[in-house]
């Protein structure tokens, strides 16, 4: 047995910085997790999406032999080094990494790049569901940091999910906040007054769970939930039960993204010398994306819902039911 | 020969207003009531917790709702009209118009859903306290000769001090001890270099805060994400209901049941506008302000006013800056106060440098913002990017002489040089 | 101006740099644990704490200038990538602070760089991804309706202050906001959204829209330092050698003077607001046709910002804006290496730049505590208050 | 109590405004100190009572030498003064003006203004000053602005009292009351300096006399001296006031003013309905207490006010509404009232002063584009001309004195082709020397068959320049008089007593 190869890891993080309580996070940690004897990790942050080339550059000129970019953003920037530089792997976490032409008429994958993207919206879904059988006051809410597709599609997934629930129940719970297409959104991720007043305001308007997309934003729903005691929330992106441990008792669930896995997998693949360009899909089915356990508030969802969410996830794997983005 | 009679500035301003309004009126007939198809309900909500009367929620339909309120309007209107034409001022009539074609925005805006009002106006308050700190703030300094661009740099200083105070202490009051002193802090360096160095003073208050923003953030990455449990996790202040006064219908949730810094608040608003103008300090402070070389020649040491004053405004910023921290989310974020010193500088000026003027400019401000969230969650065919600009425009409006030509304090910005020729 | 007036003219901005830098190694170095814990021990501590802090600015100075390890194995040169990166980012930050500058000139304090640099990459990236033309002409007509976006933007402050006296301070701070969240709003509309894709992220610049690089693909320097540079002479000229620019600088130094000699104030406002917004507009289409490519919601970074810094430090002169928005720009890009290499936060170099003003706006300070005669004044721009 | 300095001296920078100067009154004494603009009265007075530190002298009071670091120390020392530049907040009541720095509180720290009031109220009695204590302090005619100035020295009781240029703003009227209140206050005991430059009033009421020039004590001299004796002894040199003019050549009318009303933003009227003309070769001199709208009518003329109704022609052509840039076009020369805020640039070299608005024109500008060399050149020779003192025309023109700097404006405005010369205040601030020279120059401009039209506050000058005499009160003209008209007349026609002979407008 020869001794494994090195490799070395290295992500390019999108602007927001490798603390911003979202998906940088996630992604840092899926790395740092399989760091070992022949795994290295390393990370570049960016200022702003100008710093994302010479970022990469940095990483080519260090010899990386995985380069993985954080952010839809990024990937432009990691497909032209790609291309530049075929020996090395890429990768990028929430998009595509499609190359396509001047009218995008035509779109290839890239030889030597892995686009990690997240159908979150499957277990959003499932959260919709959730969050309309647990509603008392028959009102359910969701906000964003700002309209970008990756926070959209927990929120519409979110929204489908209660429409479903009304209909099989012959129910109508509403949803606020996200009406399909529009929805309510803090312009940021740091005014974390506006971010209380909007929970606030959602639970005014009659809401008893809220699922914020907002990055750290979310702390401000959960802590006002302590507060106020009239909702529940929703926690994204990890298992908020884990990760926020001292909001445990309003968290009814979470919409889990399995960003690190995925980021992990794709290094230690790497190291394995096992790296393809097929790009992988997180999904209910393989488990790039579930929903945690009720822990805390287990006995407050009526068991009955929890067995037909099971069921319904089933039913997503299996395709009988579609979720859009 | 021609001899038009003059019409100054005040009449020109009085007629532009009236036509404005006048075509206001006439879009609130037309967009809220004429043009929407059907008639559907809006529900109104008094009622927040448990008030001793509890007010019945207000329903009624609306393209009803919309053509009464624009109806009132026009009446308004014409009174309005006719106080103009004695050359009185609009006052009274003009609010009560606003207030009218409002209600009349609003059937349109919430057809359908239920709004509640009381939860409109605490998320309204809720989010004017920190510009009401900060428009107090730059209120001392402006009033004392000094500007203060640097409110954003006092508040975010103030949430910092006290978000890690707080945590390392696990006790909020010990944040908000700390947080007045910090928002001082900044006031010394502001003071310093704008009195001592003479300093152009809103160069140098926007350069303050470029360094509180980079000192914070620098800070924060690096000290508080590191171990956030020891360092950014503070014990934030419970809401105080006041026995009898939080149960009073509609006022009572808004007013009292709030935290202790709401409460703070009051009590610094009542001091401040009673001592500017009825005290030995309020008296100096303005003296400064307004010509400094006449209160040096009876013995007042201006510079020495003037310090003093700057700092104490610091206090009040930093108690200010506390809110955000110790007083709301708990934990300090990077840029936390996102802009509301700038807007809070607006309220002041909106507010025409008196303590009251800044406070209901920066209600205003807050009640806006809140509207803004209120009117999306309940879902408005507005896009929500356009939504988040609503306080950004409205203080713009706000500033562009819309309330009259506003004079600042004579010699606000004017560095004071002992023996100065005049 | 002469080499020895620009000479004496470097003095304070130099000692200013100096002293930030100083205090700015102080800051790194007490906020760091390994520091902090060999605290007991002066000797150790005066160590840990110099290695640390000249690490730091080891790192600074490799991500800004030179990288010895790029050169290894490469010819010498290749070790100044880092250098290449901090003059592409330089170029649109010597063009907003001139945007900042020449508000200054007419006694505007421009702090809406941002905003109009936002207007100025949004014309200029629709023309070069939406338009086929042939090259050049895609560039000019590319550069063009930037500048007109932002120059209508920027001449709408200059508008409103003349009509209404609302002050140029409040408003492009609040334009700012606008842009940005315009920006964002105009990212999700189907014209600016890529086929088939629903990021904020609009449509690559066509090739034929992209300025020419000078060093081949692998550096990203591009004809946009010329042309910042050679606004900065026209800049120059404009000042000192037109009707316009003497009208300028009479109603910047002295407005009612200025009105007495006849010059329209107004005019002047909303012209000098008008040029500065083209400026910065200019700065934001040089931005995405020559290095970013594409228009994105943080297409703006921090120039805008980094821009009234600069234009202070080079004390709102075309010689010194040029200088220092090299300096800042190097701060910049060797300041996320540091953050890389040693970990320590790139927002230190927001402290730096802040503080290098400070000491520059207060030669008093400089001149009392370091005993050095006739130091060039930092006062040469100076802003009305509400009230001018 | 008596005040007493020795060897008083104060430098700014290179120029030394009071030189080792000596100077003692006793209580029961009124002393005047004469001595023309920038001789160093203000500077020497203000070190007195503590807004200037001095580099070198004592100051003692009742023989006791004290040290005045401050107002305070002067204020608690007796001394009382009365400001050339009125020191009164303007937006502030008289009341809170007179307890500013005194201020006596009661519950929870409230101002206790009423004591204040009661005694204001009591001295307005005493001098018959009729001071209301709650009026705004703007509101009120500078005469009245001064009593408050002098009831506030009274209500601290100032055993000194020093009153700078007082009557500068007064009606001849007004300026006899002014000094029978002084002789009263002479009976009560108490010092007077007496400062000004006004022969007449210095010999009406002094007991003694100290003159000084260019920071020295250039001599005593008694009330009874002659006035040509004090002129000589205040200038060092034998000067006549009288500019030698010979009749005025009327020409055509060059400028008609007909129903000019003007208000400020709030719609205030500063100037009602009023009505002039100005003949070709002559000076229509526009006399009147400052404040009375003459500075609003001069800014009309040029088109620097808004809210301006009636009509202006300047030969024919309505210049209302026209732009400023317009009406300079149109021929007409502007000496602002302020050369310090309006005239000039002090950050601008002096050359560039000098083409301030004729900086589009050839040879200094073509195509847009500005040449300093022309300028300079240009500069070079107006300095000639014009006699400026200056070390060089690349200066800013801050270095310049203030007869200088008046140099400047004038040659700037006379060396364009004008037919009207508007001029406010022409020497406000300049010595004598300067003086002469700014009224020949006028003179000049009226033989060359300008018309000119003259604002000024100094009845001297008007006197020694007017070829007809417009009396300003209240925003409208309440008389115009041929310069024969005697100097009572006029007075009263200031004070707004209008129901008298004279050619009433
Ligand atoms: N703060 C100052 N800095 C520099 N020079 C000054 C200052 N104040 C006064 N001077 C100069 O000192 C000289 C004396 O000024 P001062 O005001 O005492 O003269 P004055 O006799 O009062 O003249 P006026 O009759 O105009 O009041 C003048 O040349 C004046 O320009
Ligand atoms: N306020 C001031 N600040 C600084 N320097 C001053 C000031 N006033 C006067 N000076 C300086 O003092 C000198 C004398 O000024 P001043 O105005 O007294 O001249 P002057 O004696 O009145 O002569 P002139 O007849 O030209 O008025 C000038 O050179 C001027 O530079
Ligand atoms: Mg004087
Ligand atoms: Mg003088």
């Amino acid at each position: 047995a020869t001794a494994a190869v090195k490799t070395k890891a290295c992500l390019a993080l999108d602007t927001g910085g490798v603390d911003d309580k979202s998906f940088n996070a996630s992604s840092w940690a899926g790395a740092v997790k399989v760091k070992s004897s022949s795994i290295s990790v390393e990370y570049l942050p960016a200022a702003s999406s100008a710093d994302f080339a010479g970022n990469i550059k940095k990483f080519v000129d260090n010899k990386c032999t995985i380069i993985i970019g954080v952010g839809f953003a990024i990937s432009g920037a990691i497909i032209a080094s790609a291309k530049a530089n075929p020996t090395i792997s890429y990768a990028v976490v929430d998009d595509g990494a499609y190359d396509c032409n001047a009218d995008y008429s035509v779109c290839n994958p890239v030889a030597n790049v892995k686009g990690l993207t997240f159908a979150t919206q499957e277990a959003a879904f499932l959260a919709g569901y959730v969050a309309a059988g647990y509603s008392k006051t028959g009102i359910v809410a969701t906000y964003g940091g700002a309209p970008y597709p990756t926070v959209t599609c927990f929120m519409s997934g979110y929204k489908q999910g209660v429409d479903y629930y009304n209909t099989v129940k012959k129910k109508s719970v509403k949803v606020l906040g996200w009406d399909g297409k529009n929805g309510e959104f803090i312009g940021d991720f740091q005014n974390t007054t506006k971010a209380l007043a909007t929970s606030k305001a959602f639970e005014q308007a009659g809401a008893d769970v809220i699922m914020p997309v907002a990055g750290g934003l979310a702390a401000q729903t959960a802590q006002n939930s302590m507060t106020s005691k009239k909702s529940v929330t929703i926690w994204v992106d990890t298992d908020g039960y884990v990760s926020a441990n001292q909001f445990k008792s309003v968290l009814l669930t979470s919409v889990m993204k399995g960003l690190g896995e995925a980021v992990g997998s794709v290094i230690t693949d790497v190291s394995k010398g096992k790296f393809t360009n097929k790009s992988y899909v997180g999904t209910l089915a393989n488990k790039g994306t579930k929903i945690a356990t009720y822990h805390d508030l287990a006995k407050k969802v009526p068991s009955k819902i929890q067995n037909e969410v099971r069921a319904i996830a089933a039913d997503i794997v299996a395709g009988k039911i579609k979720v859009s983005a | 020969m021609k001899n038009k009679q003059v019409v100054s500035a005040l009449a020109k301003k009085r007629t532009r207003n009236l036509v404005i309004m006048a075509v206001l009126n006439v879009v609130s007939f037309i967009l809220f009531a004429y043009l929407p198809g059907k008639s559907q309900n809006v529900t109104f909500n008094f009622v927040l917790g448990d008030e001793w009367v509890i007010i019945h929620s207000w329903i009624i339909g609306s393209k009803f709702g919309a053509y009464c309120f624009s109806g009132l309007a026009v009446v308004f209107l014409g009174v309005a009209f006719l106080r103009a034409r004695q050359g009185k001022k609009l006052g009274a009539s003009a609010l009560a118009y606003a207030l009218s074609i409002f209600i009349a925005f609003m059937c349109w805006a919430a057809a359908g859903a239920a709004i509640s009002v009381t939860g409109l106006l605490q998320g309204g308050l809720f989010l004017a306290i920190p510009l009401v700190f900060g428009s107090l703030s730059g209120l001392i300094c402006e009033r004392s000769g000094v500007i203060n661009i640097a409110i954003e740099g006092q508040l975010l200083a103030g949430a910092f001090a006290a978000g890690v105070v707080g945590s390392l202490t696990q006790n909020a009051w010990a944040g908000l001890l700390v947080a007045p002193l910090a928002g001082a802090l900044i006031s010394l360096l502001l003071a310093t270099f704008a009195i001592k160095y003479a300093v152009d003073q809103v160069i140098l208050g926007f350069v303050i805060n470029v360094l509180v923003i980079g000192l914070t953030s620098f800070a924060s990455q690096r000290v508080l994400t590191t171990d956030s449990a020891t360092w950014n996790s503070s014990p934030i202040f419970s809401t105080i209901q006041i026995p009898v006064l939080s149960k009073i219908p509609l006022i009572g949730p808004i007013f009292f049941s709030q935290t202790i810094i709401v409460y703070m608040l009051y009590v610094i608003v009542a001091v401040i506008q009673l001592s500017l103008f009825k005290s030995k300090w309020g008296l100096r402070m303005r003296a400064v302000g307004e010509l400094p070389v006449a209160a040096e020649s009876v013995g007042i040491d201006v510079n020495k006013v003037r310090f003093r004053n700057v700092l104490i405004a610091g206090l009040v910023a930093g108690l200010g800056g506390a809110f955000f921290t110790v007083g709301s989310s708990g934990a300090f974020s990077r840029q936390m106060t996102a802009g509301m010193g700038f807007i809070a500088l607006a309220a002041l000026i909106f507010g025409k440098w008196t303590p009251l003027g800044a406070v209901a400019a920066a209600l205003l401000f807050g009640f806006a913002d809140q509207l803004r969230t209120v009117l999306s969650i309940t879902g408005t065919p507005i896009p929500s990017e356009f939504m988040v600009m609503v306080p950004y425009i409205v203080t713009i409006i706000a500033v562009s002489g819309f309330v009259g030509k506003v004079r600042a304090p004579a010699s606000d910005g004017i560095p004071y040089k002992r023996g100065g020729s005049h | 101006m002469n080499v020895k007036s620009i000479a004496r003219k470097a003095i304070l901005p130099s000692i200013a740099f100096a002293l930030a830098l100083f205090v700015g190694g102080l800051v790194i170095g007490l906020t760091d644990s390994r520091v902090l814990s060999k605290i007991s021990s002066p000797i150790s501590f005066i160590k840990i704490f110099a290695s640390t802090v000249g690490n730091a600015y080891l790192a600074l100075f490799q991500g800004a200038i030179f990288d010895p390890n790029l050169a290894e194995g490469h010819s010498f040169l290749t070790g100044f990538y880092p250098l290449s990166q901090t003059v592409v980012n330089a170029a649109p930050l010597m063009l907003c602070g001139l945007s900042v500058a020449i508000a200054f000139k007419a006694g505007l304090f421009n702090i809406g760089a941002q905003g109009q640099f936002i207007l100025g990459a949004i014309g200029a990236s629709y023309v070069g991804f939406h338009f086929k033309l042939p090259i050049v002409v895609h560039i000019l007509i590319a550069i063009f309706a930037a500048i007109v976006l932002s120059a209508l933007w920027g001449g709408f402050v200059g508008l409103l202050k003349a009509k209404t006296g609302a002050h140029e301070v409040i408003v492009t701070i609040m334009l700012n906001y606008i842009a940005a969240n315009f920006l964002l709003w105009l990212l999700g509309t189907s014209a600016f959204l890529r086929p088939g894709r629903l990021d904020p992220l609009a449509p690559p610049i066509a090739e034929s829209a992209r300025l020419l690089r000078l060093f081949g693909q692998n550096y990203s320097v591009n004809v946009g330092i010329f042309i910042s540079v050679f606004v900065a002479f026209l800049f120059w000229l404009l000042i000192n050698r037109s009707t316009w620019g003497f009208k300028t600088r009479a109603v910047g130094a002295n407005s009612s003077a200025a009105k007495t000699a006849g010059i329209s104030v107004q005019k002047i406002t909303v012209g000098t607001m008008l040029i500065a917004g083209g400026l910065s507009g200019l700065a934001g289409a040089i931005h995405v046709l020559g290095f970013q490519y594409e228009l994105t919601a943080d297409v703006a970074g921090s120039f805008g910002f980094d821009a009234i810094t600069v234009a202070l430090l080079g004390r709102g002169g075309p010689v010194g804006v040029v200088l220092a928005s090299l300096l800042f720009a190097g701060l910049r890009v060797g300041g996320s290496t540091m953050q890389a290499n040693v970990q320590v936060p790139v927002e230190i170099v927001l402290v730096i730049q802040a503080l290098v003003v400070l000491f520059i706006a207060a030669p008093g300070l400089i001149t009392r505590y370091l005993k050095i005669k006739n130091l060039e004044s930092g006062q040469e721009m100076a802003s009305k208050g509400w009230n001018g | 109590m008596s005040l007493e300095l020795q060897g008083i001296t104060k430098r700014f920078g290179g120029l030394v405004a009071n030189d080792a100067i000596d100077f003692a009154v006793a209580d029961g004494e009124i002393h005047a100190i004469l001595g023309e603009n920038g001789a160093g009265k203000s500077t020497l007075m203000n070190i007195v009572y503590g807004l200037l530190q001095p580099d070198a002298g004592t100051i003692s009071v009742d023989g006791k030498e004290l040290t005045i670091h401050s107002p305070l120390d002067s204020l608690a020392a007796g001394i009382g003064m009365v400001h050339q530049h009125f020191m009164l907040i303007p937006v502030f009541t008289v009341a809170e003006n007179i307890v500013l720095g005194h201020e006596k509180t009661g519950l929870f720290g409230k101002l206790d203004l009423a004591t204040a009031r009661e005694e204001i109220l009591r001295i307005s009695q005493e001098f018959n000053f009729d001071v209301n204590p709650d009026a705004i302090v703007e509101d009120l005619p500078v005469g009245i602005q001064q009593r408050v100035e002098i009831i506030r020295a009274l209500i601290y009781d100032a055993k000194v009292l020093i009153l700078d240029e007082p009557t500068a703003v007064l009606t001849p009227q007004e300026t006899d009351e002014l000094l029978n209140n002084l002789k009263k206050l002479r009976e009560s005991g108490r010092a007077i300096v007496f400062i000004s430059h006004k022969l007449r009033e210095v010999k009406a009421i002094a007991d003694k006399i100290t003159i000084i020039r260019r920071g020295k004590v250039v001599g005593m001299a008694s009330p009874s001296s002659e006035q040509s004796e004090l002129a000589s002894l205040m200038v060092g040199r034998e000067v006549d006031l009288k500019v030698d003019k010979e009749p005025a050549k009327i020409g055509r009318e060059v400028l008609k003013v007909s129903h000019l009303t003007i208000q400020d933003h709030t719609g205030r009227t500063l100037v009602n309905n009023i009505s002039f003309h100005v003949n070709a070769g002559e000076v229509l001199a526009i006399a009147g207490v400052q404040g009375n709208g003459q500075s609003e009518v001069a800014e009309a003329m040029l088109g620097l006010r808004d809210h301006v109704a009636g009509s202006v022609l300047v030969d024919e052509q309505e210049i209302i509404g026209k732009k400023v840039v317009d009406c300079l076009e149109l021929g007409i020369a502007y000496v602002p009232e302020s050369r310090e805020l309006d005239g000039l640039i002090s950050t601008f070299s002096i050359a560039e002063n000098l083409i301030l608005d004729t900086h589009t024109s050839a040879p200094y500008a073509k195509f847009g584009r500005y040449f300093p060399d022309a300028v300079k050149k240009v500069a070079l020779e107006r300095v000639a001309e014009f006699d400026i003192r200056a070390q060089s025309v690349a200066d800013s023109a801050s270095s310049l004195s203030g007869g200088n700097k008046q140099k400047v404006v004038l040659a700037r405005e006379l060396s364009r082709p004008v037919k009207l010369v508007i001029i406010s205040q022409p020497t406000r601030g300049l010595d004598v020397g300067s003086i002469e020279f700014v009224h020949e120059r006028i003179v000049t401009e009226r033989n060359d068959g300008k018309a000119v039209l003259l604002f000024s506050t100094e009845l001297d000058e008007v006197y020694a320049l007017a070829d007809r005499i417009a009396i300003m009160f209240k925003g409208e003209i309440i008389a115009i008089a041929e310069p024969t008209i005697s100097r009572e007349e006029l007075g009263l026609f200031m004070a707004g007593v209008s129901s008298q002979k004279g050619v009433s407008a």
